[in-house]
This record gives structure tokens, C-alpha cells and sequence, in this order.
């Protein structure tokens, strides 16, 4: 095995890896650029809301109906005062 | 009052009438266990003098006394204690846990990960408990999740199943500035293999600059494990030193003007592109680099359970008790590379300080990249949120944000900085791919 | 800010210093990991083939590659990989986990289950990755819990905890329609044994007309381990199926009075009947066959915890996060068997086919025995209620109450169909237990 | 429901077409899985015959079947059951069982852990079933965490992050009184050894008296593993009997007036001295017996965590999902040491009776220290509160409360109980390190 | 080893399996009926409702309580309008 | 090996043991009687409340939300009635 210089080896890993990184990023900026305009032709604003199984989150709802009630109560003591 | 002791009392009987009529069937229980040692009597003297030679602070003092390292991997790679591991090397390494306690309570950086890790690292360093051996609580853990790289993966998924990639995706070009904060990563390979480490060492060092701490624990356990408490201990530091590293570069690299660029609205995503985008990650890993799977794979599931949103029961518990639950024995396991043989060596003052360098190639390359693409992009881009490409989420955009606004109150730049923050991740992660490609 | 940074240096400080003065101690980092290998230089070009060869697009493409298959027991279970399972047979798999997500999030079809174990299938089939292997995530999890049978029993213990027996016990005699239906696994065995399978093999394909997905992973990894991954999908698929399955089936064994059939309302069952059941049950299967009390144990510890009402915590506990914990492994890991090479066998086909079958016999022989029930019965009988033995717990029993309302709206069925529905969950567990003694 | 359909045809038939062109290159199945019995085909007589053989009442009442005990350490442990064993110790083990669920669900005795444990004693105790073995579910779980130590760490972890100090600190000096109920231990250790124990487990018994279940099960295990299942059950039912055993001795060592003493009101604790207190009690046990430190860093790791502040998430896990799921286990792989084999032998009758020598003298030397402290103090010191030395938190306090107000309603002395109470924790786990030194 | 026909060993299994599936559940069935009787003797409904220690149900008592809340909240604002 | 009264090892084993535990529990509460005097003297009363980073109990802030509310609702219902 001759000299090696590693440095060497290491800025050509780093070509690689940068290359790579860049690559796979573009690609998924393209895929994803496709993707947005194929699912705005195809899916328009089918409001994107809840999915099919509403698979209860207990603690939001929670928290939404104590928000409410917060609301209820400050409504009324406002009008009381 | 009275039942209860009857039954008591009837549960003693019956143990009693059976036990005799049958012990006899029996070995002698003394027999059983033949490992026991047999007793030797001793003074009472002499029991407090052996007693003596248990204690921890006999064991700190006598530096000569043949103590044993601990390691999870058993006998094969312990050996005996030098006199500085075994007592100064100890109390160094406990200062430096005191140190990072009062980093993590005192200062609010990253304490989830920083308290484990460094408790972690008190325990690894009791002398004569073994802690950290195969039959000690760390090394328990430790061969449970971190040598099998199960527990950092877990991680991943609950980051995954948290992540929101909104901001991406209304914005999918800042994906780039992603890619471009991954030369903290090459930059200080370069920089690490100048400094004397190999090419497979200085490849698990120079993870540190993905500013990821599962990737960074992933990767030095497939590289070099020898060198993951230190490696780990850098990432997770510099993650939680993200508000005092980055701001200077950031002002160093840009002028006031574009600091004070103001971004537009962003567009709203449809749920669909949000279900879609996991799949999409991982299946451009499968084609381009399979070595990246198992990390980007662990975080595409757990971001399409959540996306999916049929699943909330699930993705619940990978956000809460489970990624709690790791997170507890992660810190533990990798704290027990905190231990003195392990972690004073020469290998970690060149980790630490090439850690702070990648950091920084990363933080001032992202900037600089979004410098470029402000100049050619149509939509104006504020360079600061390059800096976010690093990932260390959502610090680093956390970070972005309060440097616009300090220039230019009213001006904020948070989910503009997600786009790339999130895409660190990936970049990190394929950046991570590479480097195993390399070295497989 | 300033504290912080002194703080920093000073550990850089410390570390120097003491790594410094003792690092010659050490033997050099290069030469204790000994096993890595020698890295030979590269020019560029060189370099990018090799990452090219590390590719997922290569390894797909390129058929010819010797590339190995994965299992968790490792090597001596692995080989070759034919053309066929290393390229398109990967491909074939990965649209079937598509439409796997697609049941699941659109149709709503088990996602609970149907998306870990689609998402572990589509890891397993990456190629090079190795993730089902012993050290790939997949593996790990699969010898964690399935391999030795935990996982499924924590489920069922889980279950166990979330089940009322109240119906059951307020209307015993329908127990029986839960019997009837386990001639979904028999009648099946009967089938699968004239298909050609091996009567091993055939018990452990028959399980799944039990509609029971934690019982079909029992039996399968004791009798017949190569095929668990189909078993545990078709399970599944049929489980999430039972809305499209089972009310054709209803109605061509059903005249329209007798699925207009009102039931009585059910007595109220006392506390002390419900907290003792599950011991009743747990010291029958005891006396009968042993071999079903893993599985009955820990559905009645389940139970008994529950119902005591002094243990909530550790109840609540099994309900949620350790539930929702190991439904996340057990899917990944049953997942893991859906590689190309284990799934695209000819068997697959014939298990999915026989699967069908048995749901179907099943859901007849209930109905058909509730139809006899409701002759010689006093208080009438609605014969749909039989098509809720299989269990499928609670998805039959919901079917039920909906034909029922649609034949006669307001005959609200669900409380009297969810008694054979739990009767059935028992006796899958006590046919499971047949099978095994027969094998054992 | 059409689109269904099609989903599902197209499945199979890809399945089908795929499949059967390749089918060819794959093994036939049944030569794969060559482990598999070859059937003898039996005559449905020969059928019912070799079921009966497999039955549990069979198992039970044919004495001398050679059927072989069940250990989770494997075959080197186990040996062929006596007729006793097999039979009649069943019986006895499963009333015992039935013993215990009345007290933890009608009487509320600890019900967390009796539960768990008791259930596990009745699934050791089936027959044929070998559910204590290395591949049934208890011994699973025993390898998985008993046998190495960790549960009951984790345990320890828990109780650490539930856990105030304030009342310690508000008086410190109470900690004395949870040193002298630890003569409970070693009081009890010279009994055992009087009646026949050796030393080394004699040690392990009188553990007992520390009244602390993780601490005991630590110790058994180290020291006398056969035993373990005795002194888990010994330890925590005498925790649960906390209110029947205490109070005659707290009244007969007391009189009247000292019952009736009121102490002040408790000063406000600082919380750094909350924040640091855990790390002294660590940093102390390092020093003087680093043998305690498994057992006291985990449970100093919990506190420091919950009083840190900054990490409310780990601290929540730990007191909750974690330390729930954990005591679920712990109880089922304890109870795995009530087989009868293992449990009805005449040791573990010495076990009770040492059990609750230990408890009551543990109580009686907390109250008269209390009495000496009384005599001594400058502030009034009600003698009751030494009896909450034992620790058992918090029964224990809470019984002295009861007590106290009893005797003079409106004195509370429930926070002045829990000083002793929680220094009784650490110093058992003291105790058990003194021990663990001896034997080294 | 004859010539087996397997299909018709598939048959006796069906015998044994199902014979013992009835088998137990009709057992089952029986001691369950027993049990209801002897509690219904020697237990007369003893007000089924909560067990000796009650563990408390953190969440569920939380719900109760929002519940009583927004039943509050409701009537006033019942009474009001 | 002679004849061992293993009771008078037992005794001794009582005396090492209460003795570490003793001494080990004394300078326990020397060392934290010291620690409050410190910590009283250099931060006197630095009101004890949150730490520096409030780590969001979300259940415990429910709670006192829950908490205010039926405060409030209480206080409307008396001042109606
Ligand atoms: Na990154
Ligand atoms: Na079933
Ligand atoms: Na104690």
C-alpha cells in the first residue's frame, strides 16, 4: 500500500456526500413540486379536514369543550358586569 | 380485624402441615444454591476493616487496587483501571455531569436529553458498582436498545410521528438550504481527518454537524462505537448551545437589509401532500441509498401514522409515553460512555472541538446558500432561515425567528424556517446514508 | 451568555488537560477496534460505482446480485434470493402494502393494525437494507416479543382489560353460539387439508375463521412459523372485512321474520358475577386443556384486573399506552414476514382462499345454530346474533345490530350479539388449545 | 363496497399469477419446516384417549406422571415434580392465591402489587402449561427484567420521581428514627440464623424488615434467588398489613401523654434544598457503599428528575405509564416463584414467621428511638412517628396519622411521619448494601 | 407407514375440536348459571357500585366534572334566554 | 475450619449494619442541615416556585382551568339563588 493521502480521501467523500444530499433533495423538491399540482387537479380543496375513522382524540375534545365553557363563563360574567 | 387474621392464620397452617410432611422430598436449600462462597467468621474488626475495602472512597484514594473498567460488552472489553480512571479521571468526569446539570436546569438546554445522559454518567462513574457492566442497570439498557441502535430509531419515530411538514411542503424549495447545512457534516470530515483521526472515525465525529442526536447515536454506534459517549455527549451539547453558536454567524454572514426581508404567506397544504410526503421520503431512500432506510424509514412511519389519521391512538403514544419512556434509557444507556476510561481520552477534546466547527460550516454554509437563492428566486427568501438547515429542530428555527425579529420586529420568519429545519432531518439522515455506504 | 461560554471552556479546559497528561496510558483508538477494515483509496469515479453498487435502483434491477434474505433467527434461516424475490417480487409487495393503506386510511378497514404491519412489510422488502435480519429493527422487534409469543399475549391481556362480559353473563345460554361458529376453524382444517396442505400447516392456516388476530400469531409461531406473516394478513384483512363478508351470508340463511325477532331486555348483572368469571373461566380451561392457558390467562388477568376495581392504573395502563405500545411492535414485527420471499409463495394464495372460507363457515354455522337455539328456546332468539361468534370483536357484533336495525329499525341487537361476540374470543382460545394438544 | 372487491380480487390474483410462476423455485414447505413430528394418523378413540393426557385434571390427579417443574433459567433448573408437587401443592398454591386476591380486593392490601403476583401464582401452578419456563410468558418476563435487576430499578425509579423530601428536610433530624427502624433487619437476621438460615440467606430473609418490596426482591435475588418468591410475598404482605401490625406495638411501647404530643408546624423548604438532596443522599452512598448505589441512583435519578422541573414529561412517564407497566411485570414475574415446587417448602414458612418478627421489631425500635429523640429534643417529638421508620411508604405514616388523631382528634401528624418514613426507604436500601458488601 | 388419508384425520379433528369447544362452553354456561344464583342467594344486589378502594379514575372523574360544568353552564344559559 | 456460632456472626453483621446506617443517616442530616443554612444565606427566599424552563404539565393547568371554572359557575349559581 503506498502514501494515501486521506485529506484527499476525505474531500472526495465530501464531493459524494454533498452530490448525494443535493440530488436527493432536488429530486424530492421535484417530486413533491408534481405531487402538489397533480392533488390540486385531481383533489381540489375536498376540505381538508378530519379522515374517514375520526379515531377520538380524548384529550382535544377535552379541551375544546373546556374551551367552550371558558367561553360560556366569560361570556356571561362580561354581561354581568 | 378478626378475619383477616384468621385467615392469616390459616394461610400459616396450611403452608406448615404440607411444608413438613413433604420437606423432607427436598434438597437442602443450602445445597441448592452451590455457588454460594462459604463463610469465613470474621472479627468484628475485621469486618469493618473488609467492610472498609468496599467503600467508594477507599476505592477513589487507592488508585493501585486492580479495579476493573465496566462495559456492556462483557469481560472481552474490560481491563484494568489506570490510577487516573479509577479516582481523578472519576472526579473530573463528575464535575463535568455537575456541569451539565446546570446547563440543562439552570440554563433550559435540552434537558431531556442532557439530565438522562448525565445522570447517566454519575452512575457510570461510582467506582466498584459496575453500572455500566453487562449485569449493571446501564449496561442493561444499554445492550437492550442503544448496541442494537433500537432506541435511537424509536426516537426517530416519535420525532417523526411530532413533525409537521407543512412549512416544507408549501415551500418545498427550501428543502435545499436542508441539503446545503449538511456540509457541516463533509466539512469537518475533511477537518477531522486533518486532525489525525482515520476516515471511519472522522466519518462518525463529523455527524455531529447533522445536529441530530438519534443520527449522530446511530451512526457512532456503527463507526465507532468506543467513541458514542462522546459523540453523543457533542451533539446533544451543541444542539442545546444552538441559541449562542448561531446568532453571530448569522449576523456575520448577512447584511441588515436582508436580515429584514419579509416572506410571504405561505400556502396552505392539502392533506393529501402530508399523507403522500412520508411515502414519498422513503421511497427516494430505497431507490437512492437503502443504508438511510432504517432511520428515515422509522420516521416515515411515524409521520404517515400520524398524517394517516386513523391511527391517533398510536401516534399518541409514539409522541408521549413511548418516546418518553426511550428517552429515559437512551440518556442512561448513552451516559454510560460517560464513564472516565471511556470518555478522558485524547479522541474527545478533537470530537468536541470538531463538533463546534461542523456546527458552524453547517450554520454559515445554509446561510450562504440562501443568500444564493435569494438572488435567484423570484419570491424573496430572508437568509437567516438558512441557518435552520441544520436541523437540530425546532431550536435552530426557533432561533431564526428571534433574529429576524430582533431586526425587524413583526417580521416572523418561524415557519419559513421549518421548511428547512425539517428537511436537516432528512438531509442529516442521507447525509448519514452515504457515509455507511462508504464504510459498508 | 458569558457564564455559559466560561463554563464551556472550562470543560474544554479539564478535558485537555487531564486527556493530555494520561492519553499515552491508552492504547491508540485506531488499534483497539481492530475489526474495522482497511481503507483502500478511491479516485471519484471509483467511488461513485461503489455507491452506485450500495443503490436500491441497482439492487432491484441488477436480478443476479447473490443479494441474501433476511430473518430474524439470522443466518441459518437466510439465502439466496431468487431473481424473482429480489426485483419484482420486492415491487409486487410494496403495491400490496399500497392497498393495504389504501383499506386502511380510506376505507378504514383495522387500521390499528393493517398500517404497522403494511408499513413493516414495506421495510422488509428494501432491499440491502437488512431490516428484518437479526440487528435490522424489524428482527429485533420479532425476537423481542414474537418469536417467544409475548407480544400477542400482552394484546390479549389488553383486551382482556377492555372487555365486559356483562352480555355474556346476563344471557349464558348464548355462549353456545360462540361454540358454534369455531366450525369456521374446523370445517376450514377440512378444507385446507384436501387443498393439499400438511395437517400441521392446515390447523395452523384453519385458526384464522377464529377472527381472533393475537390467537391466528399464537398458533402460527408454534406450528408454522414460515407462514405467520400470510396468516397474520389474512387475519387481519378478513377481521377488517367482516362488514363486506358476513351480511350476505346472514340474509340468504335468514328469513325475514326471523331477522325481525325482538329480544328481551337483559337482566342486571351483579359485580361479584362479573369479577369471578374470569377465574371461572381461566380454572375450566385449566382443567380441559392447558394448552390454551396463555392465552386465556392473560385475557382473564385482563379481566380480573379490570374488574376488581383496585388495580385502575395497572388496568388503564393495558388499555392504552402498553396496548398501543406493542400494537405498534406486533405490526412492524408480523410486518417483517411480508418480505417477497416469504409472502409470494404459492402457499400465501391457498391460505387467503382457505381464510375466506373460514369466515365464512363460521358466520354460517353461527347463524344456523341460533336458528336452532331460537326453536327450542323459551325466550326468542334472533338468529343473526349467531353471526357475532366468530368474534371480530366488537366489528361482528356491530354488523349484527346494523342488519338487524335495517330489517326492523329500532331492534337494537348490539348488547345481545356482543355475548357470543366474547363467547367467541373463548372459544378460538379453547380451539387454539385443541390444536395444540393434538400437535404437541 | 364495490371498489372493495375490486381491491381485494386484484390482490389475489397478483398473488396468484406472481406465485405460481416462481412457486417452483421454492421449497416445498413442508421439507422447510423439517423440525415438524410426522403424524401418526389415530383412530378418534386413540384421539379422545391422548387428549385425555393432555388435560389438567388429568395432570392433577395422576400423581406420578414424571411431569417436570418449570424454571425461567431452563432445564439445569428444573427437575421431575414429587407426587406432592404436582398435585395437592397445586391445590394449596391456588387457594393461597384465592387468599390473597380477598385481601387485595376486599380488604385493599396493596392491591397494586398482590394482584399481579398473586395472578402470576396462579398461572405458574397450571399444569403441562410450563408457563414459568424460559418460553412461557413468565419466565419471559422473569429473564427479561427479574433475573437481571432491572424491574425493580425501574420501580425504584418511580417511587423516586413520587417522592417529597420536604417533610426530611423540614426536620432532619427525623431521619435518625428511619435508621433504627432498620433494626427490623438486622434484629431479624440474628433470628434467622438462630433458627437454622445461613447466614447468606438469612440475610436475604431479614431484608424483609425493611418493609420496602423492590428493595427485597434486589437482595433475593443477588443473594438467595430460590427464595425469592417467599420474600417478595412475605415483604409485600406485611406492607399490607401495615394497619393491623403497627398499632398494639405503637401502643404498648407508648404511653397516653406521649400519643397526645403535638409538634409544630414544619418550616418552608427551599427549592434548591429539594433540587440537591438527592444528589447528596447519591453522592454519600457512593462514598460509603457504592454496593447500595443501584438501588439508590435509580431512585435518586427519579427524584432529581421530578425536582429538577425542567423535565416534567420523563418525570410523568416514570410515576405513570412506566412504573405501571413495570409493576405489572414485576407482579407476574414474582408470582412465577409461587409454583408449588418452589413455594411449599419449609423455608418459606420460616420466611413468615422471620417476616414478621422483622416488621414488628423494625416498628418497636423506630417508636422507643422516637421516645429517646423525645427525651433529648428541644422541640417535642411525638413517639408515634418512629413507627413510620419502617418506611412502607406511605401506609406506614399514614397509619401513625391515624393513630395520633385517634388518641387526640385534631393533631395531625401525617407530614412529621413522612421525614422518618421516606428516610426509612434510604436507609433499608443502606442496609441492603451493608449486606450485599458482606457477602461480595 | 400405510397409505394415510388425511382428509378423513382432518374429520376427527373436527369431531374432537368441536366436541371439546361445546364441551367447555357448556360447562361454562352451567357454572356461570350456578354462579348467578348463589350471589343472587347470598348477595342480594349489594348496590353494585364501586370496589373497596376506590383507585381514582383521574380522566373519568375530570369528565364527570366538565360534564356537571357544561350541564351548569347549559341551564343558565337556558334559563337566561 | 473450626466450630462458628453463626448467631455471634449475625450479631456482629448487626453491629457493622446499624452502625453504617446510623452514620451513614447522621452525616446525612449534618450535611443537609448545613445545606439549608447555605442556601438560606445565599438565596434568601428566591420565591420557590417554577423552575427556569416550565415544561407545560398540561393536566395539572387543566385542572386549575377546571378548577376556576367551577369556581366561577359556583359563584354565579349562589349569587342567583
Ligand atoms: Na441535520
Ligand atoms: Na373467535
Ligand atoms: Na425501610
Amino acid at each position: 500500500m503506498a502514501e494515501v493521502n486521506y485529506v484527499v480521501e476525505a474531500l472526495k467523500f465530501m464531493v459524494l456526500g454533498m452530490g448525494v444530499v443535493f440530488l436527493f433533495l432536488f429530486i424530492l423538491v421535484k417530486v413533491v413540486e408534481l405531487q402538489a399540482k397533480l392533488i390540486a387537479k385531481y383533489f381540489p380543496e375536498n376540505t381538508p379536514q378530519t379522515p374517514a375513522v375520526p379515531a377520538g382524540n380524548v384529550t382535544e375534545d377535552e379541551n375544546r369543550r373546556v374551551a367552550a365553557i371558558i367561553a360560556a363563563v366569560t361570556e356571561f360574567r362580561n354581561k354581568k358586569s | 380485624m378478626k378475619l383477616k387474621q384468621i385467615f392469616i392464620s390459616l394461610l400459616f397452617a396450611m403452608v406448615a402441615l404440607t411444608s413438613m410432611s413433604y420437606a423432607t422430598e427436598h434438597e437442602d436449600a443450602s445445597e441448592v444454591s452451590s455457588e454460594k462462597k462459604v463463610y469465613q467468621p470474621k472479627s468484628i474488626t475485621e469486618l469493618g476493616v473488609s467492610f472498609w475495602e468496599t467503600t467508594g472512597i477507599k476505592a477513589i484514594f487507592d488508585t493501585d487496587d486492580g479495579e476493573m473498567s465496566a462495559d456492556p460488552a462483557g469481560e472481552s472489553k474490560e481491563h484494568v483501571m489506570s490510577a487516573f480512571e479509577s479516582s481523578f479521571g472519576r472526579i473530573i468526569m463528575i464535575l463535568i455531569v455537575f456541569t451539565l446539570f446546570y446547563l440543562a436546569i439552570a440554563k433550559g438546554f435540552e434537558p431531556l436529553l442532557l439530565i438522562p445522559i448525565a445522570f447517566g454518567g454519575l452512575l457510570a462513574n461510582i467506582p466498584l458498582a459496575h453500572m455500566a457492566g453487562p449485569e449493571g442497570m446501564l449496561g442493561v439498557i444499554y445492550n437492550m436498545g442503544i448496541a442494537n441502535e433500537f432506541f435511537p430509531l424509536l426516537i426517530f419515530m416519535g420525532v417523526g410521528a411530532m413533525t409537521d411538514f407543512g412549512p416544507l411542503l408549501a415551500n418545498p424549495k427550501t428543502a435545499l438550504l436542508g441539503g446545503a447545512a449538511q456540509f457541516g457534516i463533509f466539512g469537518s470530515l475533511v477537518g477531522a481527518v486533518a486532525l489525525g483521526f482515520d476516515l471511519q472515525d472522522a466519518s462518525a465525529i463529523s455527524i455531529i454537524g447533522g445536529a441530530d442526536g438519534p443520527t449522530s447515536i446511530f451512526i457512532a454506534n456503527r463507526l465507532a462505537p468506543d467513541m458514542l459517549g462522546a459523540i453523543a455527549v457533542a451533539a446533544y451539547s451543541y444542539m442545546a448551545l444552538v441559541p449562542v453558536i448561531q446568532p453571530p454567524i448569522m449576523r456575520a454572514l448577512t447584511t441588515k437589509e436582508e436580515r429584514q426581508i419579509k416572506m410571504g404567506v405561505q400556502r396552505r397544504v392539502h392533506r393529501l401532500e402530508k399523507l403522500i410526503f412520508p411515502i414519498i421520503v422513503l421511497m427516494l431512500s430505497i431507490m437512492v441509498l437503502p443504508e438511510s432506510t432504517p432511520l428515515i424509514g422509522a420516521f416515515a412511519f411515524g409521520n404517515f401514522a400520524k398524517e394517516s389519521g386513523v391511527v391517533d391512538r398510536l401516534s399518541d403514544t409514539m409522541q408521549n409515553s413511548l418516546i418518553n419512556t426511550v428517552t429515559i434509557f437512551l440518556g442512561l444507556g448513552v451516559g454510560s460512555k460517560l464513564a472516565a476510561d471511556k470518555f478522558l481520552v485524547l479522541e474527545s477534546l478533537g470530537i468536541m472541538i470538531i463538533g463546534l466547527l461542523a456546527f458552524s460550516a453547517g450554520t454559515a454554509m445554509g446561510v450562504i446558500m440562501a443568500k444564493i437563492m435569494n438572488k435567484f428566486s423570484k419570491e424573496p427568501i430572508n437568509p437567516l432561515i438558512g441557518a435552520a438547515g441544520v436541523s437540530a429542530v425546532p431550536m435552530s428555527a426557533r432561533v431564526v425567528s428571534k433574529v429576524g425579529s430582533e431586526e425587524k420586529p413583526g417580521n416572523v420568519l418561524l415557519m419559513h424556517a421549518m421548511g428547512p429545519n425539517v428537511a436537516g432531518v432528512i438531509g442529516s439522515a442521507v447525509a448519514a446514508g452515504v457515509l455507511l455506504s462508504i464504510f459498508k
